[in-house]
């Protein structure tokens, strides 16, 4: 389980890293390896040239201006799960990088790598689905953006070009004040989620529903929002009669199958899931813990 | 792994066959193939590209048509290649089986698929390439479907020409599995707005 | 083994066969050949014309064996399992070899596969090789006393169908071998990461026309063993002819990626019983078949299958048993017993027995065990079943209701009711399991042991059996250290080396606690014996007065009348000008093959206590207790970490470990992501209660403890959480239990019962 | 032409320059250019964690990370854990005395994992230690003496380090 051979090269600068990226072809970007690694030693990826892109510095930050959350896109997993910016602004990240793998990979795994592998139960993805987030490529021609909607196009591809790299994450966050909710369920600790669901939620005085985000990871290709989940929860009470309609509603959703996991079951758990996110996210939102 | 598709064309049966028959002709309707050469024994080699998320397989191997009965209306085009890199290999049987029914043909094609090596092997991705393999068969079969109708002008005119490219090499311009993959998510997509938008 | 380096040493890489059953029409190894760095690339034409028609050679033949088919050392016109070895590789190191395997060029021809050992009989089945009959390795059966009668007589007969899981061996570090020829010094030296050095350096022998004088098997310290590393692998001796051939010594690591399909797996067995019973749960009889998947190969003979068929009826005092057992090819890898062997397959099939009683009849799943257990009275309790080897199976000593009651009280069993009723307030579902065992350990014929005092005073003890991390050395030098009086500190302990001592036997089926003890305390007390004698004659008393302490041997209650055991052993040591004493002969040291007198029978009873997630089928263990029975312990410690590290094992094949192939018997656990050992954060902490009935077969009372944690596991677990799920009726027919099986069986079990048995590969 | 470059690590405290091949993972570095054969290869997929070494203080799989990558950086391996004087670090002795080994295969990457965890955690309880060696497989301990090893050693094993 040895690496085919590769020309390396490790950029310190993103103008470089593009200049490179359109002179050779086969290649790919050595973001925080945790996923290329293995596909390289297993020789499912045989690229002819592998670009590190760990020296450049510009692309490690964490910044908020007023309600935009920034993130360099080789930012470390691990100073995510660390930072106060985070913890104040985008505490349902924090949750849900807890599920990711374990502490060792987290020391190397990137924002930006776990974006553009895409695997179906990434559960970064998922947070960038649940806020929709603005993802900043930057190619050739200058720079683009792309809301994480239009990101995913098939199994683990993204919208990103072959001269194009990732350079940082916009999450717009929610002015008002919302509870939070991110429930995965694995086989063991750091398994890959078989089914993941992410929640934001605010509610009024009166314990109605006034904004809802609801994400599904892990069921199909890509995270799903379950959009007419969410429009369907607007102006509902938090109570369980609420919360057992959505969790219905979400177990209709379209599911994959492999070798290990029907589609049933997939269903199933997304239905069970959405409840528990809903009445987590209700208790986060009002302060009061709601039953089951 | 079984695969059924099935098509029919106002075309008669007997000139199906022909067309069916003929490698070089039906090659360029296999999605991201390209013909290269064409060995003596009726044997022909190609290459095929396919991409599965991160990974691109090049697939080189051989086609031929092992089997005909004229008068039962079936034939069975058989292909094997190998991927460049050691990733494995891919061999499928097409059985066709054509039936006269009114002035067009029915053709019905079932194809068994078996994959073998590391790309045999992707456990937690078994599902998609299942569902890529059917979305492949389903295209090889509508490009079939609109290669016979080119071949005979009487056929109704309303059809678009495919682009097949003058020079010698017959090529469709190779489909990756790109273009192939976004027509899955596409069905996927149509699937699910269906089932999202049901009240 | 990969920490081992040799001057001039070459790495090797295998090509494995990407189909699981094809023929082979050609194979081009041009290319890989030129590639720089590229020493050999060897098929089977190239071993030499006498490997040619010379598949492996049988480990442990047996006339019971109908189809005796082994895989030729490369493959030459065909292969039968996806992972077998087409060729070989020998580069400067591992990454050039590995690049060059990508340049040989086979074709393959696919034939139809045989995958689910069910219906591997069927006529309609493919065959697993075109030039063989049918599937059929091996039949035999487990039959003693009157079924006839037993279900005639019975008040009630219950319907038993299971299925237990491939799974694989996944010592931490894989299998590997270092070859290295010397034709004028000392002919073939071979390490390899195997449990049975010695049976290594007979077949290594056999297969290259060598003397097993001229083979030398080195096993090193290795990581873990666990069975699948006692096998006689084709490896070995691609590996030793590469180094013969190229006159270099050859390295050939396996790694993750070839031990899912190159390593020995475990396991995949279909029983299907009925049992006989009387209307207040007495057993009467036991009758049915089990399909057990031999793999591609027989390439362990049918040790595998004789565990299997040995541990019937368990710890019940059951009259008749009458189970017939088809051994069948199928186009996986072969299968060799795995910590526990067909042990934990024959438990889990006597516990579901007790279990189909106790629900069948409405009782206390332990009251069911209390009154068929066998009493304390009964033993030796043969249990009238002929072992294949022609020895009936007696169970020497052991007190299975002490035991059972033991664990009843440590996992509270009596409290579990109030506390399942309190959960179930909450909405959440406990239960409770018991799984009981007895095990076979010990197995002879033989180990061999020797201890020498150096004049230094230091005592160094040779054996044969080798170390997978069971800590061998350890208990070896405390039994001899207490049988010689010397400190524990001054024994030095090399084991596992052909070269070292002559004649050992292996590390399998917990038997070198057993078998080496015996040897190492005879050849202590040898040893003692001759010292006492000699000091006697040196200090004029008599032998009756001395004691040895501290490696001083002296007249007991006069310390100062003493001789040093370094100092007997120099002067029984003389040199020119010396001579030795008359009546001695010369050196203090002995050599013994002392052997357990049958193999010593343990027992344990496992308790699991789970809590079962009916929405999402997720089963958590919440308290785990273990008594266990190995006779006379040695160092309770290391019987401590056998049976937790046992334990973990069991629960991990009973809740996660399932290698999957599909129809055409690829396998799709191919990595770590898809085959999931069992983790820290799953486990429970395991407590354990110990139970000491000695062993009357060995001086020492000696039994075995290294699988007696993995052996009733299964059952315990899959028992509990049939308990928890009672009230859904349902009960399961295949493990390991997915949480995906669990919420199917919920919603199709609710209220009726679903006796369930699945293929190897479960539904899409 | 094999890509070939020169690095220069600084391994246990010490600096080790070579010329090596840019496809080499660094446990292979390690093991075969420079004969550090404490740490370990059990998956090479980085599920396994017996490869666990620490790079700049942070534990990481060395089967996942190019030897180049490792150029003008520190590294820790399990051969650098005792003291010069041979004396063991607090964590080893507490594996020795709860039998927190048997094959001692996956013990390199176990003792580089829990020195770094417990460093940057104050007495952590049973549920936090089995979920930081949820990333190191055994399949001889069975994982609760390794917990009780680390139990005993945390105190000794955390130092106030620099947010």
């Amino acid at each position: 389980m040895k690496p085919a051979p590769f020309t390396y090269h490790d950029p310190e600068h993103i103008d470089d890293l593009i200049a490179l990226l359109s002179e050779v072809d086969d290649a790919k970007i050595l973001a925080g390896g945790q996923s290329l690694l293995p596909m390289l030693n297993l020789r499912f990826l045989l690229p002819d040239h592998v670009i590190d892109i760990n020296k450049i510095q510009a692309l490690q930050f964490i910044g908020r201006q007023g309600n935009d959350l920034m993130i360099g896109a080789m930012t470390r997993q691990k100073d995510l799960l660390q930072s106060d910016t985070v913890r104040s602004a985008c505490p349902v990240m924090q949750v849900a990088l807890q599920y990711v793998g374990h502490f060792q990979t987290r020391n190397r795994g990137t924002l930006g790598g776990s974006l553009c592998h895409l695997d179906p139960s990434a559960e970064l993805a998922a947070i960038a689905s649940l806020y929709n987030a603005k993802l900043t490529l930057r190619g050739p021609d200058g720079s683009r953006n792309v809301n994480f909607d239009e990101w995913p196009l098939a199994y683990m591809t993204p919208n990103l070009g072959p001269n194009e790299v990732l350079e940082k994450v916009n999450l717009p966050l929610w002015e008002e004040r919302h509870g939070h909710a991110f429930v995965e369920f694995q086989r063991r600790h750091g398994d890959f989620a078989i089914v993941a669901v992410g929640c934001l939620l605010a509610v009024d005085g009166s314990g109605s529903i006034t904004r809802v985000a609801l994400t599904v990871a892990g069921a199909n290709v890509k995270p799903q929002r379950l959009t007419t989940t969410e429009t369907a929860l607007i102006g509902q009470p938090t109570n369980t009669a609420t919360f057992a309609a959505a969790a219905a509603e979400a177990a209709k959703l379209d599911a994959m199958s492999d070798a290990y996991i029907s589609r049933e079951y997939r269903r199933k758990l997304a239905g069970a899931l959405v409840k528990r996110a809903l009445v987590a996210a209700t208790a986060s939102a009002t302060g009061v813990p709601a039953y089951a | 792994m079984k695969i059924e598709n099935s098509f029919s064309v106002p075309v008669d049966k007997e000139k199906a066959m022909d067309i069916l028959t003929n490698v070089p002709m039906i090659a360029p309707c296999i999605p991201g193939a390209e013909l290269t050469a064409i060995a003596t024994d009726g044997v022909y080699r190609g290459a095929l590209k396919m991409r599965l998320g991160p990974v691109t397989l090049t697939f080189g191997g051989e086609a031929r048509i092992i089997e005909i009965d004229r008068a039962a209306g079936t034939a069975t085009l058989h292909t094997k290649g190998a991927d460049n890199k050691g990733r494995g290999g891919a061999e499928a049987r097409t059985a066709f089986r054509l039936a006269e029914d009114a002035g067009q043909t029915w053709v019905e094609m079932q194809t068994d698929l078996t994959l073998s090596g590391s790309v045999a092997q992707y456990g937690r991705a078994a599902g998609l390439i299942s569902d890529v393999a059917k979305q492949f068969t389903q295209q090889f079969a509508d490009n079939l479907r609109r290669q016979l109708m080119v071949q005979h002008p009487e056929a109704v005119a309303l059809l678009e020409r495919s682009s097949a490219p003058a020079d010698g090499k017959q090529a469709v311009k190779p489909i990756s599995g790109f273009a192939l993959i976004v027509q899955s998510l596409r069905a996927m997509l149509r699937r699910w707005f269906g089932l999202a938008a049901r009240p | 083994m990969d920490d081992i380096k040799l001057p001039g040493m070459l790495q090797a890489a295998f090509l494995r066969s990407p189909h699981a059953h094809a023929r082979i029409s050609s194979i081009d190894t041009t290319a890989a050949a030129q590639l720089e760095g590229v020493h050999a690339v060897l098929t089977l034409d190239d071993l030499g014309p006498e490997h040619a028609d010379r598949p492996m050679l049988q480990a442990y033949p047996n006339p019971r064996i109908k189809q005796n088919i082994l895989p030729h050392l490369l493959a030459r016109d065909e292969v039968a399992l996806v992972g077998q070895t087409v060729a070989l590789v020998v580069a400067d190191n591992r990454y050039i070899a590995e690049d060059a395997l990508a340049l040989i060029e086979v074709d393959y021809q696919p034939l139809p596969a045989v995958v689910d050992c069910r219906k591997a009989l069927d006529s309609a089945a493919p065959k697993a090789h075109s030039s063989a009959p049918n599937n059929l390795a091996a039949s035999f059966s487990n039959t003693f006393g009157d079924t006839e009668a037993a279900f005639k007589h019975a008040d009630e007969v219950y319907e038993i169908d299971f299925l237990q899981h491939r799974g694989g061996c996944h010592a931490t570090e894989c299998r590997g071998v270092i070859a290295q020829y010397s034709p004028h010094q000392d002919g073939l030296t071979l390490w390899s990461s195997t449990q049975c050095p010695y049976l290594i350096r007979r077949m290594l022998a056999r297969q290259l026309d060598l003397p097993e004088s001229r083979v030398r098997v080195i096993a090193p310290n290795v990581g873990g063993g666990f069975g699948p590393k006692a096998g006689f692998y084709v490896e070995e001796v691609v590996t030793a002819i590469a180094a013969i051939k190229l006159g270099r010594p050859v390295k050939w690591i396996e790694d993750r990626r070839e031990h899912f399909t190159a390593t020995n797996t475990q396991r995949d067995q279909h029983w299907h019983l009925d049992v006989a019973a009387d209307n207040k749960g007495h057993i009467l009889g036991v009758r049915g078949r089990a399909i057990l998947d031999s793999g591609a190969f027989l390439s362990y003979g049918l040790l595998l299958p004789f565990t299997t068929l040995a541990p019937l009826p368990g710890p019940y005092a059951v009259e008749a048993v009458n189970v017939q057992f088809d051994v069948v090819f199928t186009n996986t890898t072969p299968n060799s017993p795995v910590r526990g062997a067909g042990r934990p397959n024959a438990a889990y099939a006597m516990e579901r027995c007790i279990e189909a009683v106790a629900r069948g009849l409405q009782l206390d799943p332990a009251e069911v065990r209390r009154i068929n257990l066998i009493k304390q009275e009964q033993f030796p309790y043969a249990t009238g079943q002929i072992h294949p080897n022609g020895r009936p199976i007696v169970y020497d000593s052991g007190d299975y209701i002490g035991t059972l009651d033991k664990a009843m009280a440590l996992g509270d069993y009596a409290g579990f009711k109030k506390r399942q009723v309190a959960a179930r307030q909450q909405d959440r579902y406990l239960g409770i399991g018991i799984g009981a065992c007895v095990e076979d350990t010990g197995v002879g014929p033989y180990e061999g042991c020797t201890v020498r005092v150096d004049p230094s005073g230091e005592v160094l003890v040779e054996s044969g059996a080798a170390d997978q991390g069971q800590g061998h050395r350890t208990i070896i030098a405390q039994i001899v250290a207490d049988g010689l009086g010397v400190p524990f500190e001054r024994v030095h302990v090399t084991i596992g080396d052909t070269g070292k001592f002559p004649q050992g036997v292996g590390t399998i089926g917990s038997r070198v606690g057993v078998n080496v003890g015996t040897a190492a305390n005879d050849a202590a007390a040898s040893v003692r014996k001759k010292a006492l004698e000699f000091a006697a004659k040196a200090l004029e008393v008599n032998a009756a007065e001395l004691e040895i302490e501290a490696g001083i041997v002296r007249v007991t209650h006069v310390p100062e009348m003493s001789i040093a055991l370094g100092e007997v052993a120099l002067r029984l040591t003389p040199m020119t000008g010396g001579a030795v004493p008359e009546g001695f002969t010369p050196g203090l040291e002995a050599t013994s093959y002392a052997a357990s007198k049958g193999p010593p029978h343990a027992n344990g009873v496992n308790i699991a206590e789970v809590e079962v997630d009916i929405d999402t089928g997720k089963v958590k263990i919440l308290r785990y207790s273990v008594a266990h029975d190995c006779g006379t312990m040695i160092n309770p410690m290391i019987v401590d970490g056998q049976l937790i590290g046992g334990v973990v094992h069991g629960i991990g094949n009973a809740l996660f470990e399932q290698m999957i192939y599909d129809e055409a018997g690829q396998p799709q656990t191919t990595t770590y992501a898809d085959y999931l050992l069992p983790l820290a954060t799953e486990m429970p902490r395991i407590d354990i209660v110990h139970q000491e009935t000695p062993s009357p077969l060995n001086p020492l009372g000696l039994k075995g403890a290294g699988e007696g944690g993995t052996i009733p596991a299964a059952a315990a677990v899959v028992a509990a959480i049939e308990n928890a799920l009672e009230s859904f009726g349902v009960v399961i027919g295949y493990y390991p239990v997915t949480p995906q099986r669990l919420v199917e069986l919920i919603t199709a079990g609710a209220g009726e019962r679903c006796v369930e048995a699945m293929s190897t590969t479960p539904p899409a | 032409m094999p890509d070939i470059r020169t690095i220069t690590v600084t391994i246990n405290g010490k600096s080790f320059t070579r010329r090596v091949e840019t496809r080499m993972h660094l446990a292979d570095f390690l093991r075969q250019e420079l004969d550090l054969t404490g740490t370990h290869l059990g998956c090479e997929h980085g599920v396994c964690g017996a490869c666990t070494v620490m790079l700049e203080g942070d534990a990481v799989r060395s089967c996942l990370l190019l030897a180049v990558q490792a150029d003008s950086k520190t590294v820790t391996t399990v051969e650098g854990l005792a003291a010069n004087d041979g004396s063991l670090h607090p964590i080893q002795a507490a594996f020795q005395k709860h039998h927190g080994l048997q094959c001692g295969f996956c013990t390199p990457g176990m003792l580089i994992s829990l020195v770094s965890f417990l460093r940057d955690h104050k007495n952590p309880d049973e549920g936090a230690i089995r979920e930081a060696i949820s990333g190191n497989l055994c399949r001889c301990t069975g994982y609760q003496p390794i917990v009780d090893a680390a139990l005993e050693a945390a105190a000794a094993c955390y130092t106030q380090h620099e947010e």
